[in-house]
C-alpha cells in the first residue's frame, strides 16, 4: 500500500509521455491521470492518517545513500489540495483549449508540471529538492510562455532567469550542507546540523532563494506579469499551486530542519517582508485594471499572510498554540489555492467570452454569466477571509497568534491587508451589476463554469464549515517531529 | 633511458606550443596567424602525444592518443579552411549573413 | 588534501559570486545567460572540491553524480532561455 | 618538491580559470564573450580532471562546453542578423552597479568564510565509504555510475524529465532556425567522414560506462554532436528520424523506459528501481541505452530549436 508516494508522481508523469506521443487524446489523459492523482492522494491521506508519517526509499537504499520520500500531514494535505486543483483545471482547460493549436503543447506540459509538484511535495533529499524545483520552474515558464505573444514571452524570460537564480541560492546552500555535514537526507541532517558559519549561510541562501521563487516582497516583480499573461487554467495553476510548493518548502525547511537553533532575528525579518508584502499586494490590486493583474498582486499578498504565519510560528515555543498555528497557516494556504484556482478560471471565461478581462467594462458580466460572477463572488469571500471561508478561520488563527505574542502591529497589518483586499473584491463585483433585467440563460459553458464553481464552493463552505478534522490530523503527523524518528 | 626521450619530446613540444601561441600575437593578419596555429599546435600536439605513448607503454592507451592527435589534426585542418575561406569571402564582398 | 580543497573552494565562490553580480545586472539578455553558467560551474566547483580526498585515495562520487546531473539541468535551462530570446526578436507569424 | 610542483600548477590553473571567467563575462563585445566562455569551459574540464572527476570532465566538454556553445553561437548568429552589428555596447557603471558590487562582496566573504568552516572543523566525512562498501551490489563497477544509476537512480530519472520538459518548451514556442547553407567540398568531406566515427566513440562510452568514466549522459552528448555537425553542413534534419511519430518516440523513451522498468519491479513486489542483484547490470545497461538515445535527440532538437526540418511533413510547424 505504500507504493501510493510513488504513484502520485508517476500517474500524471507517465500521463504526460502519453499525451506527447499520441496529442489527439491528450485531453482524455490529462483528465484521467488528474482523476487517477486524487485517488492516489485520498489513499496516501487514509494511509497517513492511520500509521502516521509514511518514508519509501526509493530503490530500496538506506535513507544516507539513496533517496527517500516523505510524506506527513503536511505533505499530504498539500498534495490533495494540488490533485483536486489539477482536476478542475484539466476539465476547464479541455475545454479552454478545444479550438487552439495549443492543445497540442499544453497537455504534456502540465501533466510533467503535476508530476514535479507532487515529486516536491514528497521529496525529503535536498538535492533531489534541487531538480524537483528545475522541473517545476522550467515547465512553469514553458507554460507561461505558451501563447506566443510578446507580453508572455517577456514575462516569461524574467520569470525564467529569477527562477535560475532562486535555484542557484538553493543550490549553493545544498553545497553548503554537503560540505559540512556529509550528507543530503533531511532526517540525518536534521539530527547533525548545529548553529555555525556554515548553517547559517546555508539557511540564508537557501530561504533566500525560495523566497525569490514564493515572490515575496522585494522579489515578487516578475509574478504579476508572468501570471497576469500566462492562458487563464497557466495563471490559476501558477498562483494556486506553484508559488505555494515553494512556500512549502520554505515550510519544511524551517520546521525541520533549521528551526530549532536557528531562528533567532531571522523571524522578525519574514514578518516584516510579509507584512511588507501584504500592504504593497493589495495596494496595487487596488489600482489593477485587470481582473488577472488584480488576482495576480492578491497572490502576492496572500503570500505575505502566510510569511507573516511563518515568522509568528517560528516565535512560538513548541506546544498547543504553536499546532494551532499550524492548522491556521494550513488552512489559510488551502482556502487561498482553492480560491484563486477558482477566481483565474473565472476570469478566463470573462475572458473568452467578451474578449477583454478590464474591471471598468465588465458591466453585465452578471446578466450574461450568472454562475461565473457567482463564482468570483465566492472566490472573493474566500479570498478576504469573511466567516464563511476557511480564511476566516485562519485569519482568526493568525490573529490569535499574534496577539498571543503580543505583536501588535502584525495584527494590525492582517486587518489593514483584509480590509484592502474587500476593497479591490467588492471594486470588481460592482462592476459586474449591468441594468439589463434578467440573466439570459444560466450556464454559458457548463464544461469551464461547474470545475470553477466546485472550487470556490471547496473553499468556502467545505474549509469553513467542515475543516475539524483537520486539526487532529494536522496535530498527529507534523508534530511528531522527522528528528526524533 | 625512455623517461629522458619523453621529457624531450614533450619540451620541444611545448616549445611549438609557445612558437604558435607567439605567432597568434605577432603576426599581422588572418591568414598568417591560421598559419602559425595550425601548424605549430598540431606538431606540437604530434610530439606531446609521443613522448606521453612512451610513458604510458602499453598499446592501447597509445593508440587512443594517436586518436586524439588524428582528431585534432582533421577539426583544425577543416576549421582554419572554414575560416580563411569565410574570409577570403568577406574581403570580396561576397559573403552575405 | 585539505589546503588543496580550500582553494578550489575559495575559487568556486569567488566565480559563483562574481557570476551572481553580472546575472543580476541590466545587461544583455544573453551575457545573464552565460553569467547563470559560469555561476553553475563556481558552484560545482564548491561541490568538487568537496569531494577530493587526496591524491591517492578516490573522490566522494555522490557530487559527481549531483554535478553531473547539474551540468545537464544548466544545459536545458540554458536552451529554453535561448529559445525564449529567439521568440522575442522573432514576432512569430501568427501575431 | 613534487608538492611544490603541484602547488604551483594549482596557483596557475586557477588563476587561468579565474581570468577566463570574468574576461567571458565582462568582455564589451558579446561574440568574443562566448568564445572566451568555451576557452573557460574546456580549461573547468581540466579542472575537473585535476580534482579526479574523469567523468565531469567528460560531461563538462561535452555538454557544458560543447553544445552549449554550439547554442550560444547559433542564438549570436539569430541575433546578429537581427540586430545587424555586432552588439559591442559599454555597460555605463550607475549607483546600482556599486551597490550590487558592496553586495556581492559581502556574498562572496560571508561564503568563503562559510565554507572555511564548514572545510576545516568537519565531522561527517561524505557519502564515500558508504558507496564503496555497497558498490558490489550496484552491478556497476564505476562508482559514479553505480550512484547515477542505481542508489539515486530516482535524480536521474527527474532529470531526463527536466531534459523533456525544456525540449517541449522550446518546441511549443515555434522558433525554428533557418538552415543552414549546403557545405562546401571540405565540411561535407570532414562530415562524412567524422560521423560514423563520432556514432562508433558514442557507443563505446556507453559501454565503458559501467566500469569506467562514461556513461549515458557523456554518450549521448557525443551523438548529439554528430546531429549538430550534420545540421552544419546543410543536412537539414540533422540525422533525426523524418517521421514525427518516431521522433516523439525517441524523446519520451529515457524517461518511458526509466519508469517502465521501474513500475515492472514494482509489480514484481520489489519497490520502485530496486533492481534484484542479479539483473542490476543488464537493466542499468538498458536504461543507459535508451536514456543515450533519448539525451541525443533532444540535445539535438533543442539545437535545431525544435524545428522538423524539410523532411518532415508540415502538419504541424513543429513536431
Amino acid at each position: 500500500m505504500i507504493d501510493a508516494l510513488i504513484w502520485v508522481i508517476l500517474i500524471p508523469l507517465l500521463g504526460g509521455l502519453v499525451a506527447v506521443l499520441f496529442p489527439r487524446i491528450a485531453g482524455i489523459t490529462g483528465i484521467l491521470s488528474t482523476a487517477g492523482m486524487v485517488f492516489a492522494c485520498l489513499v496516501l491521506i487514509k494511509l497517513v492518517a492511520d500509521s502516521g508519517p509514511q518514508v519509501y526509499l526509493v530503490g530500496g537504499w538506506s535513507a544516507g545513500l539513496g533517496i527517500s520520500l516523505y510524506a506527513d500531514g503536511l505533505s499530504s494535505l498539500f498534495l490533495l489540495m494540488t490533485a483536486m486543483i489539477a482536476l478542475a483545471v484539466s476539465i476547464y482547460a479541455s475545454s479552454y483549449f478545444r479550438q487552439s493549436h495549443l492543445r497540442l503543447h499544453y497537455w504534456p506540459l502540465w501533466l510533467l508540471l503535476l508530476s514535479a509538484l507532487s515529486a516536491l511535495l514528497l521529496a525529503s533529499d535536498l538535492f533531489n529538492i534541487y531538480v524537483t524545483l528545475e522541473l517545476l520552474g522550467i515547465s512553469a515558464v514553458a507554460l507561461t510562455a505558451l501563447d506566443g505573444k510578446r507580453p508572455a514571452v517577456e514575462a516569461a524570460v524574467r520569470y525564467l532567469v529569477l527562477g535560475l537564480l532562486g535555484s542557484l541560492g538553493f543550490l549553493a546552500g545544498v553545497a553548503l550542507l554537503y560540505a559540512a555535514y556529509g550528507s543530503l537526507d533531511l532526517a540525518t541532517l536534521a539530527t547533525r546540523i548545529q548553529p555555525g558559519a556554515a548553517s547559517w549561510a546555508a539557511a540564508a541562501l537557501m530561504t533566500a532563494g525560495l523566497m525569490i521563487k514564493t515572490a515575496l516582497f522585494p522579489m515578487h516583480f516578475w509574478l504579476p506579469p508572468a501570471h497576469a499573461n500566462a492562458p487563464a487554467p497557466v495563471s490559476a495553476a501558477l498562483s494556486a499551486l506553484v508559488v505555494k510548493a515553494a512556500f512549502y518548502l520554505v515550510l519544511r525547511l524551517w520546521l525541520d530542519l533549521f528551526g530549532v537553533s536557528l531562528s533567532g532575528g531571522v523571524s522578525t525579518l519574514i514578518g516584516l517582508l510579509g507584512a511588507a508584502a501584504v500592504l504593497w499586494g493589495s495596494w496595487c490590486a487596488l489600482q489593477a485594471e485587470r481582473l488577472k493583474v488584480l488576482a495576480a498582486y492578491s497572490t502576492v499578498a496572500q503570500i505575505g499572510y502566510l510569511f507573516i504565519f511563518l515568522a509568528l510560528i517560528l516565535e512560538m515555543p513548541v506546544g498547543i498554540p504553536r499546532d494551532e498555528a499550524i492548522a491556521g497557516l494550513m488552512l489559510m494556504a488551502l482556502s487561498h489555492g482553492f480560491a484563486k484556482s477558482a477566481f483565474f478560471l473565472s476570469t478566463g471565461i470573462i475572458q473568452q467570452r467578451q474578449g477583454h478581462d478590464r474591471i471598468k467594462e465588465l458591466a453585465g458580466a452578471v446578466q450574461g454569466m450568472p454562475v461565473t460572477t457567482f463564482t468570483l463572488a465566492l472566490a472573493g469571500i474566500a479570498l478576504i477571509g469573511l466567516p464563511i471561508s476557511g480564511a476566516f478561520l485562519g485569519k482568526w488563527q493568525l490573529i490569535d497568534g499574534a496577539l498571543y505574542l503580543h505583536d501588535w502591529l502584525l495584527a494590525l497589518v492582517v486587518l489593514a491587508g483584509s480590509l484592502l483586499a474587500s476593497a479591490y473584491i467588492f471594486r470588481v463585483l460592482g462592476q459586474a451589476f449591468g441594468n439589463s433585467p434578467y440573466p439570459t440563460k444560466v450556464l454559458s459553458i457548463g464544461m469551464q463554469e461547474i470545475p470553477a464553481m466546485v472550487l470556490a464552493l471547496i473553499a468556502t463552505l467545505v474549509l469553513g464549515l467542515a475543516s475539524g478534522p483537520i486539526w487532529p490530523f494536522l496535530e498527529v503527523t507534523v508534530m511528531s517531529g522527522r528528528a526524533g524518528m | 633511458m625512455a623517461e629522458y626521450i619523453a621529457m624531450a619530446l614533450i619540451t620541444t613540444g611545448l616549445i611549438f606550443f609557445i612558437a604558435g601561441s607567439i605567432g597568434l600575437l605577432r603576426l599581422p593578419d588572418l591568414y598568417t596567424r591560421l598559419h602559425a596555429l595550425t601548424k605549430a599546435d598540431n606538431v606540437g600536439l604530434g610530439m606531446i602525444v609521443l613522448g606521453l605513448a612512451i610513458i604510458s607503454g602499453d598499446l592501447i592507451t597509445t593508440f587512443k592518443l594517436l586518436l586524439v592527435w588524428l582528431f585534432v589534426l582533421a577539426s583544425s585542418a577543416a576549421s582554419a579552411h572554414l575560416i580563411a575561406q569565410r574570409a577570403r569571402r568577406r574581403e570580396r564582398g561576397l559573403w552575405k549573413p | 588534501m585539505l589546503s588543496v580543497q580550500m582553494i578550489y573552494g575559495l575559487a568556486g565562490v569567488l566565480l559563483f559570486t562574481f557570476a551572481l553580480r553580472v546575472a543580476l545586472s541590466q545587461v544583455a539578455f544573453l551575457r545573464r545567460v552565460l553569467a547563470i553558467n559560469v555561476a553553475g560551474a563556481g558552484l560545482f566547483l564548491v561541490f568538487i572540491s568537496a569531494a577530493y580526498k587526496g591524491a591517492g585515495q578516490p573522490a566522494d562520487p555522490v557530487p559527481h553524480a549531483l554535478v553531473l546531473t547539474g551540468i545537464v539541468v544548466a544545459f536545458s535551462a540554458t536552451a529554453l532561455a535561448i529559445a525564449l530570446a529567439r521568440r522575442l526578436h522573432r514576432p512569430s507569424d501568427d501575431d | 618538491m613534487e608538492a611544490l610542483i603541484w602547488t604551483v600548477f594549482d596557483f596557475l590553473l586557477i588563476t587561468a580559470m579565474l581570468a577566463l571567467g570574468w574576461s567571458a563575462l565582462s568582455t564589451h563585445s558579446l561574440r568574443r564573450g562566448i568564445a572566451l566562455f568555451i576557452a573557460f569551459g574546456l580549461l573547468l574540464s581540466l579542472v575537473w580532471v585535476r580534482l579526479r572527476a574523469p567523468d565531469i570532465a567528460l560531461a563538462e566538454a561535452a555538454i557544458g562546453t560543447g553544445l552549449t556553445g554550439a547554442l550560444l553561437l547559433a542564438a549570436l548568429r539569430d541575433e546578429e542578423s537581427a540586430a545587424g552589428a555586432a552588439s559591442t555596447e559599454k555597460p555605463k557603471n550607475t549607483i546600482a552597479d556599486y551597490l550590487l558590487i558592496a553586495a556581492t562582496v559581502i556574498l562572496a566573504l560571508i561564503l568563503g568564510w562559510a565554507l572555511i568552516d564548514a572545510l576545516m572543523n568537519r565531522q561527517y566525512s561524505g557519502l564515500a565509504n558508504e558507496v564503496f562498501t555497497q558498490l558490489d551490489r550496484s552491478g556497476v563497477t564505476n562508482p559514479v555510475t553505480a550512484v547515477l544509476l542505481n542508489f539515486r537512480a530516482y535524480d536521474t530519472f527527474l532529470e531526463l524529465a527536466v531534459l523533456l520538459v525544456a525540449v517541449l518548451g522550446i518546441r511549443s514556442l515555434n522558433v525554428s532556425r533557418r538552415p543552414y547553407l549546403k557545405a562546401g567540398l571540405v565540411l561535407s568531406g570532414l562530415t562524412v567522414w567524422l560521423v560514423p566515427v563520432l556514432i562508433v566513440i558514442s557507443a563505446y562510452l556507453l559501454w565503458v560506462g559501467a566500469h569506467a568514466p562514461g556513461g549515458a549522459f557523456q554518450s549521448g552528448a557525443v551523438l548529439a554532436a554528430a546531429g549538430v555537425l550534420l545540421r552544419l553542413s546543410g543536412y537539414h534534419g540533422a540525422g533525426l528520424p523524418a517521421r514525427i511519430v518516431i521522433r516523439r518516440a525517441l524523446m519520451i523513451v529515457g524517461v518511458l523506459v526509466f519508469a517502465i522498468i521501474g513500475l515492472g519491479l514494482m509489480v514484481l513486489g520489489r519497490g520502485f528501481l530496486e533492481y534484484p542483484l542479479a539483473w542490476s547490470g543488464s537493466l542499468i545497461l538498458g536504461i543507459e541505452t535508451a536514456a543515450t538515445l533519448s539525451i541525443a535527440v533532444t540535445l539535438i532538437m533543442a539545437f535545431l530549436a525544435g524545428e522538423t526540418g524539410r523532411a518532415g511533413n508540415q502538419e504541424d510547424s513543429s513536431c
